[in-house]
């Protein structure tokens, strides 16, 4: 197991080389140029010096390079400073922003929590709700209640986020009104600091909106994988043995089916979590959350290279790790799966 | 009337602008975003009222010829500076500052993105703490560019002293929080996100600002910035809705807030090509041969201009962030003409127009030829849903007097781009006529003017460089723009300005569509807005009040 | 010999008829795929010939008869502007919404189609290759990780931006769009089934059938397509409806982020993004591509629930 | 007919309400139903039996005749797999503790789970799927007996340590924290018995608890459930088809067929006075061990209804040698480590030499994994070889490019163990059998086509299944159809691996008949591969024993059986249990020790197979191998 894991590490670290490449050539092949965004009063000339400044003029191989040694070695050193106090970054320089010209890594420090709190709670809450449903679902095949749970996730599933945002926050936000308990705030605020009861509550009700976006497309997703797991499992050999000896429905079903049907359905959630940041990105756009999505797709439609280089590859890295998550998991929760 | 007291007393204004401030220095930024956010910390010496005249901001007054300000030959400027002003740090505010402010901008590995408002500049002096004198290369009629407007403020020497030149984007913490002079003090930045403000304790004004913080939110779209603050209430201020009119009627609906509008010089228009773009003429040739084989003729452009009905266009596409305009400088009042009125469809006119300059068509096929050449045109844009619909109108207007049209659209970074690489720029116009919008910074309109001057045209030559984009040139035109350039007293600047106007627009330089204001929203228990198309739309953010 | 025979009639079960047959019998049993079915052929109808029978043109400006409310409207509402010019209203530039949602369906159902059919042959591909040959199954599968590990949506906007005006350009703007969106959905969404297919020929090719296919001297290539393709055709449907729907949903998403088509260039995708702000006025605006959206995925996967089923031969044999 | 005498014996029995012998369970007039798209088709119709106290009730019958939905009927489970009890009684004698004889059918879901487990225990056919792949032995076998005695858990840990020493596993403290798949098929096969009798119930239900195993631990198995029936004193009720292993189990004998309760009796009875001509029929499909004790060739089967008078000896034609193996060699690479390279190999075939004459059968015989399946396959270098030579002909396979190796399979043809899984499920059976013709571009399309019907002919199919899909045909049919494939290319070799092992006793004895039939009329060699000794008996000129990739004796088959010399055949022959109840074999008969791992490290060279020939043609492999020691 462990030296299966120390493989899989080992191997992912020319595939993140790998894949860093790629995405730098493709970003380096795009036609976005840091300056298009200035406006038309600014001169030609005037452009051409703010890109020497940005050093979009140097060579490929250069620019590759810088970034590599910016990303593993001159971040790394930052944050050891910062853990440790020491200045081993001093006077390096580390990955700066085309937009705001201060350090990528700053910034996503800061945005990673939004990211990490609507996407955790959602998924939380998904799972939460997604099991059950998943199981019942298979416990009572074909019943009404399946059926209904089939129709209701692909309509979940087939909802794109920007619409059901938009769906939400027309019937929350602005029929409701704003001193009913069921009114939410269409924009997420960013700067409340949880301090108190009060602001932990105001925290919960603008984290309402933006989870249910994303919990209603995970829920459907997983639901569906949930319920064909319990399916396969619940005509195994091993629960016809089980209730053979006299157990209850709940223990065979909750105890014995389930911890089987997770073994799939984890690996999938583990998997997921990486697609989630992906599809949260619309999400964090339509409730104004300032995550790393928003960041990306700003950064992006702004040219701002080093941002979205570094973004995508810190999406490329949580890929890569959930990855390896999900199949130590697997060992873990199956003892069939043995890595040599 | 009921709205003073001490400073702070309103608490909080929340401001939204769906295009999110990435940086507080406006010399590394020309996005109006971040110029408008900085606006409210770092000020300038003077700037510009609603109306367009200029209002003296850090200093006593404006320097004129008459008040001796300005010397005769137009070549120097010597600002006084409010005595007792003091940064939000508490140290005085001294010419120092403004002379480092120049240096700054112009280090020329800075990258500075408001460089052109120091063109001239020969030098910048500081006789004593309290003035600047500012030195041109030549005589400057209009020398209230530098240290004038949103676009020029001051910043802190002592703050930025190391962040010269290339250093210049290592300075976060400068760049994010810049001291200012401004009635607001940034707290906290988050890039792209939102700006946490508090009055600043050093400001000038007793009793102003009246709200002790701002929180100024930035991302999203225009829909949901007006949503946020005429139908949720959640926001006071939102920036620039660019949305369709009946969205924006219905969203007033909602009764948490009301719409203002303000009017400045940015227009919509066609702009026709007076050079040849035939794809067969190949790349380097499209650009230079002359003359278009029919737009430059008077007939085809006037029918042109005449079949369109820029009253259905504003009304489609700005509603009351629009009025029909026939000039290309449609703003301040002082140089607008007024001499051309386009507010009326003429199809019939259109086609009379072109039947008597003998432009029919000759072969049957609807299509109307000049010298045998039919009348096809390439009508290009940037994308963006308004400007399709624009085209898509424009095409059907077009199409009845006896044209045949093809629509394209370019996306608008690549569009704006001004990558040399391309061929989709709209500075090398491979196509008859491109619509996109174009305004100037500033009141004066001498430099935007400029860009009708021969030399001014983008060609392989120039690299792709110039501002003229129609590749438009008159003889008479450059010469009376000479004379502009020469001319200090104002009254005589409007008349000559006027006529550059309707020069390039009489011959056929372009076809101006919509003049298109500025359309923002405010809480209707927010106060004291003025909406300002000349300056930042913040610029008078310290008198803000709650109105209670 | 007699019990042979006893044997015979005992299991025959339907007439022998021929393998589709049989699968169709399958399908139509399942109640939710024969809807969907149903649903599906009037849908694809809907797009493909309906244009032909309402003939107005989506794009063009009716600016006299703009937003006009679809005729059903006046069973609640009598003050409702609606008309039997435009059946289902009009936008705010007086475009038909009716010719809009049959021009829009058919970019959306042959972007999803397109980009399923792509993707499914990739993936199809990369999984038999992987599956059957031992050596390429190494260096193909690290390779499907490894795209796989490629955060997708933001290399997907990196990609229109990166290929949309050189492909404009060649195609013409809208054929161009097309194809690049296609390619692009086509390109990342290959690799689920090519797992999927990869595990099923891994198991099919230890079942014995397979060794028994190779001892009666089948080349590789006649096993493939004869013995392999059809048994993990089942899982490729499956993969099949759920790629059609997300080709259909990430064209959506793409045209919401504004990197989409072209503007005057309908998809469903795009009409709901462009409603989205008069949802609460014109809610027909949305609902209507919305619920075409929603139904088409909801009807494919019906459809494909019945498939698996119907293909799957120890289903059909009972 | 039939039918009548039973309901009178039934009807006598349920009158039969005496306190002392009442029966421990009975069944009375038992009918389920099973809910399909056809509606509703019965799956046991009109069952009746009992079982008393102590006593071992064998139920047999073919695939698919209701023994285990009767048997899962009483314990209710039926309902789980979408039965339902429709008609009839299930008495249960729950003792007088506990409230006496209730009725199993009406039981409320509460008494049920009581019951269940506690009172009845169940041991299903495959232990490989029967215990629960998550949780460790000890957690399962615990979990019975803190729900039914509500044990501590400690308490329950010591019981579970108890029976899993009753069962006799070795170091059951090791296997209580052990995976189920970290135990042999034998050892999981041991946990479920040992978790079925936790509770100590009062009957016992075992449904083919044999059948997916080898002989010899299926000899021990039996052997344990007789012994653990004789301690207890618990009824059992034991369900399989296997006639040798009903004589060597049961009490009395129950017979049914195609959900029917056709006879019923003790075994003596029914062995030897059998009553049903389906019992009849069944009975002589048996092939017996010792039953061709004195002749010379195989011969087929003398089965009901069928043409017996044809039946004659094969006999070997002429003296030709078809194939020739020698020390053949099949090694499978083991790969670990951080770099994954081949630590070590897996010695499935090794150093295996024979010939294989025109027209004759050679035997591989073994346990399961001692490499029968990979030498055949090597022989047709389906799967590749390390070394060695097989000469087809004259002709050495190993020598043959791709495309000369695709022709050479002209000739050696294979016919698989699972009839389910060796014809593609998406092709006609025509297409199938066309196949070889089609890959070697033989014949027109017409006379493809009447080859195949022809083919059809020759295996005893109808024509009318030419059209057909194999889920639209039994077991027996899909075998006959692998036949027809391999005859379809007039092969010189047909390779049987397991041909017949997952049929029925019935049907197994025609698809046996058939393959004689065919080599006697067409002169095929066979390379017969099988672990049942009772069909090699019958099959086979010669026979080869393996013994973990070796074979361990070579020689004629009356050699092997009659004089069996190594000890490791000996063992083998010992396991095997005979179809005649008056010849039970005991515990005491059999030592086998577990099989040694075939796995080597990678520089390991094994010393090569040297035999010593006792006899003319019969080989014994010399000195130890694998723990059998020879002398
Ligand atoms: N879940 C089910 N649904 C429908 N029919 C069933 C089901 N389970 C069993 N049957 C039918 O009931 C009949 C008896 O099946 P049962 O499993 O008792 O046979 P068996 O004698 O145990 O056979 P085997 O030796 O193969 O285990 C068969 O015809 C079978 O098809
Ligand atoms: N493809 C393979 N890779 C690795 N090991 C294998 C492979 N095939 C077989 N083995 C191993 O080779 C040995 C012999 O296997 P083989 O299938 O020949 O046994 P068998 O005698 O046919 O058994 P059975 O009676 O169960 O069919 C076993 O230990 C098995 O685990
Ligand atoms: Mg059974
Ligand atoms: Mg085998
Ligand atoms: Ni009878």
């Amino acid at each position: 197991m462990l030296t299966y894991t120390f493989r899989r590490l080992a191997m992912s670290v020319p595939t993140l080389l790998f894949i860093s490449l790629a995405i730098f050539l493709l970003l380096k092949l795009a036609p976005g140029d840091p300056v298009a965004n200035q406006p038309l009063t600014i001169p030609p000339e005037v452009r051409q010096k703010m890109r020497e400044a940005l050093g979009y003029d140097q060579p490929l191989v250069v620019q590759y390079w810088k970034w590599l040694v910016q990303f593993f070695w001159v971040e790394p050193l930052v944050l050891t400073d910062h853990i440790f106090g020491t200045n081993f970054s001093d006077g390096k320089l580390r990955i700066l922003s085309w937009q705001h010209r201060a350090p990528v890594m700053d910034i996503v420090v800061q945005r990673l929590p939004q990211t990490l709190w609507v996407v955790g709670t959602a998924y939380v809450v998904a799972i939460l709700i997604a099991l059950p449903i998943g199981i019942y679902s298979a416990y009572r095949q074909y019943s009404v209640f399946d059926n209904a749970g089939t129709f209701v996730s692909m309509v979940g599933f087939s909802m794109p986020p920007f619409f059901s945002g938009v769906l939400l926050i027309v019937i929350f936000s602005v029929n409701m009104p704003r001193d009913s308990f069921w009114w939410f705030p269409s924009i997420y605020d960013t700067t409340l600091r949880v301090t108190s009861w009060d602001t932990f509550q105001a925290q919960i009700r603008q984290m309402v909106l933006p989870v249910m976006v994303l919990a209603l497309q995970i829920t459907s997703q997983l639901s569906r994988f949930m319920r064909a797991s319990m399916l396969d499992n619940l005509n195994q050999d091993y629960v016809r043995t089980a209730r053979a000896k006299g157990l209850s429905e709940w223990v065979v079903v909750m105890i014995h089916v389930l911890r089987n049907s997770m073994i799939p359905v984890v690996t999938v959630i583990a998997l997921g979590i990486p697609t989630i940041f992906g599809g949260a990105i619309i999400t964090e756009r339509v409730f104004k959350v300032n995550g790393i999505g928003d960041q990306l797709i700003g950064a992006l439609f702004a040219s701002d290279i080093p941002t979205v280089m570094t973004l995508t590859f810190i999406f490329a890295i949580l890929i890569v790790v959930f990855n390896l998550i999900a199949d130590i998991l697997y060992g873990i929760l199956d003892p069939r799966i043995r890595y040599d | 009337a009921g709205h003073e007291g001490p400073r702070g007393r309103d608490g909080e204004v929340k401001i939204i602008y769906w295009q999110a401030p990435s940086i507080m220095n406006p010399f590394l930024s020309g996005g109006t975003k971040d110029i408008e956010a900085a606006s409210m910390v770092v000020e300038p010496l003077a700037r510009y009222d609603p109306e367009g005249t200029m209002l003296p901001w850090l200093v006593e007054e404006i320097p004129t010829v008459e008040n001796g300000g300005v010397t005769e030959d137009l070549t120097q400027i010597t600002w006084k500076i409010t005595p007792g002003l003091t940064w939000s740090d508490g140290t005085p505010f001294t010419s120092a500052d403004v002379k480092f402010t120049y240096d700054y901008c112009t280090h020329p590995e800075g990258g500075c993105a408001q460089a052109t408002k120091f063109e001239g500049v020969a030098s910048v002096e500081t006789p004593d703490e309290q003035t600047v004198v500012v030195n041109f290369d030549g005589p400057t009629p209009f020398p209230y560019g530098p240290f004038v407007g949103n676009e020029s403020p001051i910043i802190q020497a002592a703050q930025f002293a190391d962040c010269m030149g290339a250093k210049a984007p290592e300075c976060t913490e400068a760049n994010f929080k810049p001291i200012g002079t401004g009635p607001f003090v940034v707290t906290e930045f988050k890039p792209n996100d939102v700006i946490s403000m508090v009055a600043n304790e050093n400001y000038r004004v007793d009793g102003k600002p009246a709200f002790a913080t701002v929180t100024f939110k930035g991302g999203g779209d225009a829909a949901a910035a007006g949503r946020a603050v005429m139908e949720t209430g959640e926001y006071d201020y939102a920036w620039n809705l660019q949305l369709a009119p009946d969205v924006i009627a219905t969203m007033e609906q909602g009764g948490k807030g009301k719409p203002v509008v303000g009017f400045g010089t940015l227009v919509e228009r066609i702009m026709l090509n007076h050079t040849n773009p035939d794809p067969s003429l190949g790349a380097e040739e499209r650009a230079v041969v002359r003359p278009h084989p029919f737009l430059q003729d008077p007939a085809v452009y006037k029918a042109l201009s005449m079949a369109i009905d820029r009253a259905l266009l504003v009304e489609v596409g700005y509603g009351q962030a629009g009025r029909v305009t026939c000039n290309w400088v449609p703003a301040p009042q002082l140089y607008a003409s007024t001499s051309m009125t386009c507010d009326t469809q003429d199809i019939e006119g259109a086609k009379k127009l072109l039947d008597d300059a003998g432009i029919v068509d000759t072969d049957g096929d609807g299509i109307r030829e000049k010298d045998g050449v039919p009348l096809a045109i390439l009508f290009q844009s940037s994308t963006n849903a308004v400007r399709q619909d624009f085209q898509a109108l424009i095409k059907d207007w077009w199409e009845q007097i006896g044209l045949s049209v093809e629509l394209r659209n370019v996306d608008s970074s690549v569009f704006f781009g001004g990558d040399p690489g391309s061929p989709d720029t709209f500075q090398k116009f491979y196509a008859d006529v491109q619509m996109y919008a174009n305004n100037f910074a500033g009141t004066d309109p001498q430099a935007y003017l400029g860009n009708g001057l021969c030399d001014k045209a983008p060609t392989p030559a120039s690299q792709w460089q110039g501002e003229n984009i129609s590749r438009f040139c008159m003889e008479e035109y450059d010469a009376l723009h000479k004379e502009l350039a020469a001319t200090g007293d104002l009254e005589e600047r409007g008349r000559i300005a006027k006529e550059l106007n309707d020069m390039a627009v009489a011959n056929g330089m372009m076809i101006p569509l919509v003049d298109r204001g500025r359309l923002s929203a405010h809480s209707v228990t927010l106060g004291g807005v003025d909406l300002n198309t000349w300056d930042s739309e913040l610029w008078n953010v310290a008198d803000w009040y709650r109105i209670k | 010999m007699t019990e042979v025979l006893a044997e015979a009639i005992i299991t025959e079960p339907h007439p022998a008829t021929n393998k589709w047959a049989d699968v169709w019998r399958q399908f139509s049993h399942h109640k939710g795929a024969l809807i969907g079915l149903l649903f599906f052929a009037f849908i694809t109808l809907f797009v493909l010939i309906g244009p032909y029978i309402w003939t107005l043109d989506p794009n063009k400006l009716d600016i006299r008869a703009k937003d006009m409310r679809p005729i059903y409207t006046v069973l609640w509402n009598g003050e409702a502007r609606v008309g039997w010019n435009h059946p289902l209203g009009t936008d705010n530039l007086g475009k038909d919404l009716l010719a809009q949602l049959m021009q829009g369906g058919r970019t959306s159902m042959a972007v999803g189609w397109t980009g399923m059919v792509l993707a499914l042959f990739i993936g199809a591909l990369i999984g038999v290759v992987a599956g059957f040959f031992r050596r390429l199954d190494g260096p193909l599968m690290r390779f499907t990780d490894l795209v796989l590990s490629l955060p997708i949506l933001p290399l997907l906007l990196v990609a229109v931006t990166l290929f949309r005006e050189s492909l404009s350009q060649m195609l013409g703007i809208e054929t161009g769009m097309f194809i690049l969106i296609v390619t692009i959905i086509g390109l990342t969404s290959w690799m689920q089934t090519a797992r999927i297919v990869r595990g099923d020929v891994l198991a099919l090719k230890e079942r014995e059938f397979i060794l028994a296919a190779r001892s009666i001297g089948t080349p590789n290539n006649k096993i493939i397509t004869r013995h392999i393709l059809p048994n993990v055709l089942s899982p490729i449907m499956v993969s099949a409806t759920l790629g059609l729907a997300t080709a259909i949903i990430t064209e959506s998403a793409l045209s919401f982020l504004g990197v989409g088509f072209p503007p005057d260039f309908p998809t469903w995708g795009k009409q709901l993004a462009d409603a989205v702000p008069r949802m609460t006025e014109y809610p027909e605006r949305v609902v209507l591509p919305g619920l075409a959206i929603s139904l088409t995925v909801l009807s494919v996967n019906y459809i494909g629930d019945g498939l698996r089923d119907a293909l799957d031969p120890r289903i059909r044999g009972r | 007919m039939f039918r009548q005498t039973l309901s009178v014996i039934g009807n006598a029995l349920i009158g039969d309400q005496d306190m002392l012998d009442r029966p421990l369970v009975s069944l009375r007039n038992l009918r389920v139903e099973f809910q399909t798209k056809d509606g509703p088709v019965p799956g046991v119709e009109d069952v009746s039996f009992e079982i008393a106290p102590g006593e071992t009730v064998c139920v047999v019958g073919e695939s698919g005749s209701g023994k285990s939905v009767s048997s899962l009927s009483l314990m209710r489970l039926v309902e789980f797999g979408g039965g339902q009890i429709t008609r009839g009684q299930l008495l249960f004698d729950r003792g007088e503790s506990h409230g006496g004889v209730i009725d199993v059918a009406g039981a409320g879901d509460g008494l049920m789970r009581t019951i269940r487990g506690n009172e009845i225990g169940m041991i299903f056919q495959e232990p490989m799927t029967s215990l629960n792949p998550v949780f460790t032995v000890g957690r399962q076998l615990t979990e019975g007996l803190r729900v039914h005695l509500g044990m501590s858990k400690e308490a329950a840990t010591e019981r579970a340590l108890d029976l899993l020493r009753q069962v006799r596993i070795p170091e059951p403290e090791r296997r209580l924290t052990q995976y189920p798949h970290e135990l042999s098929g034998g050892m999981r096969q041991r946990v479920v018995i040992a978790m079925t009798l936790a509770c100590e119930p009062r009957l016992l239900i075992a449904d083919e608890p044999t059948t997916a195993l080898d002989v010899t631990i299926q000899a021990e198995i039996l052997a344990l459930i007789d012994r653990l029936k004789r301690e207890t004193g618990t009824a059992v009720l034991f369900i399989t088809h296997d006639m040798a292993v009903v004589a060597q189990m049961a009490d009395r004998v129950v017979v049914m067929y195609r959900g029917r309760k056709v006879e019923e009796g003790t075994v003596e009875e029914i062995f030897e006075n059998p009553q049903h001509d389906y019992t009849k029929s069944l009975l002589a499909a048996v092939p017996k061990l010792g039953e061709m004790t004195g002749k010379s060739a195989p011969e087929p089967m003398r089965l009901m209804g069928s043409d017996n008078d044809a039946i004659r000896p094969i006999v070997v034609q002429e003296d030709k040698v078809l194939l020739d193996v020698r020390h053949l060699t099949t090694r499978f690479p083991v790969k670990g480590g951080f770099f994954r390279r081949t630590v070590a190999n897996v010695h499935a075939v090794e150093d295996v030499s024979f010939q294989v004459k025109s027209g004759e059968t050679l035997s591989l015989v073994g346990e399961s994994g001692c490499g029968k399946s990979t030498c055949g396959r090597s022989i047709l270098r389906l799967v590749e070889p390390q070394a060695g030579d097989v000469l087809l002909d004259g002709e050495n396979v190993m020598d043959f490019g791709p495309e000369e190796l695709r022709l050479a399979r002209r000739d050696m043809q294979m016919i698989f163990q699972d009839p389910f899984a060796s014809l593609n499920p998406q092709m006609r059976l025509a297409d199938q059998v066309a196949e070889p013709l089609h890959n070697f571009g033989i014949g027109t399309a017409g006379e493809r086509a009447e080859k195949v019907a022809k083919l059809f002919d020759r295996v005893e199919l109808p024509r009318s299944f030419l059209r057909r899909y194999p889920h639209e045909l039994s077991g027996g049919q899909r075998q006959r159809v692998a036949i027809a494939r391999a005859l379809a290319l007039n092969p010189k070799l047909i390779i049987a691996d397991e041909a017949v092992s997952a049929l029925d006793v019935s049907v197994q004895a025609q698809v046996l008949n058939l393959l004689m039939e065919l080599q006697a009329d067409l002169g095929i060699s066979m390379l017969f591969i099988s672990h049942d000794m009772a069909v090699v008996e019958r099959v086979s000129h010669s026979v080869g024993v393996m013994y973990l990739g070796r074979i361990v004796e070579l020689g004629p088959r009356s050699a092997i059986f009659e004089d069996p010399r190594h000890p490791y055949t000996q063992a083998l022959l010992k396991a095997v249990p005979v179809a005649d109840p008056r010849r039970r074999k005991t515990e005491k008969d059999l030592n086998f020790k577990p099989i040694p791992s075939p796995i080597f490290p990678v520089g390991h060279v094994p010393e090569p197979s040297t035999y010593e020939e006792v006899t003319p043609g019969h080989h014994v492999l010399k000195g130890g191998w694998g723990g059998f020691d020879r002398d």
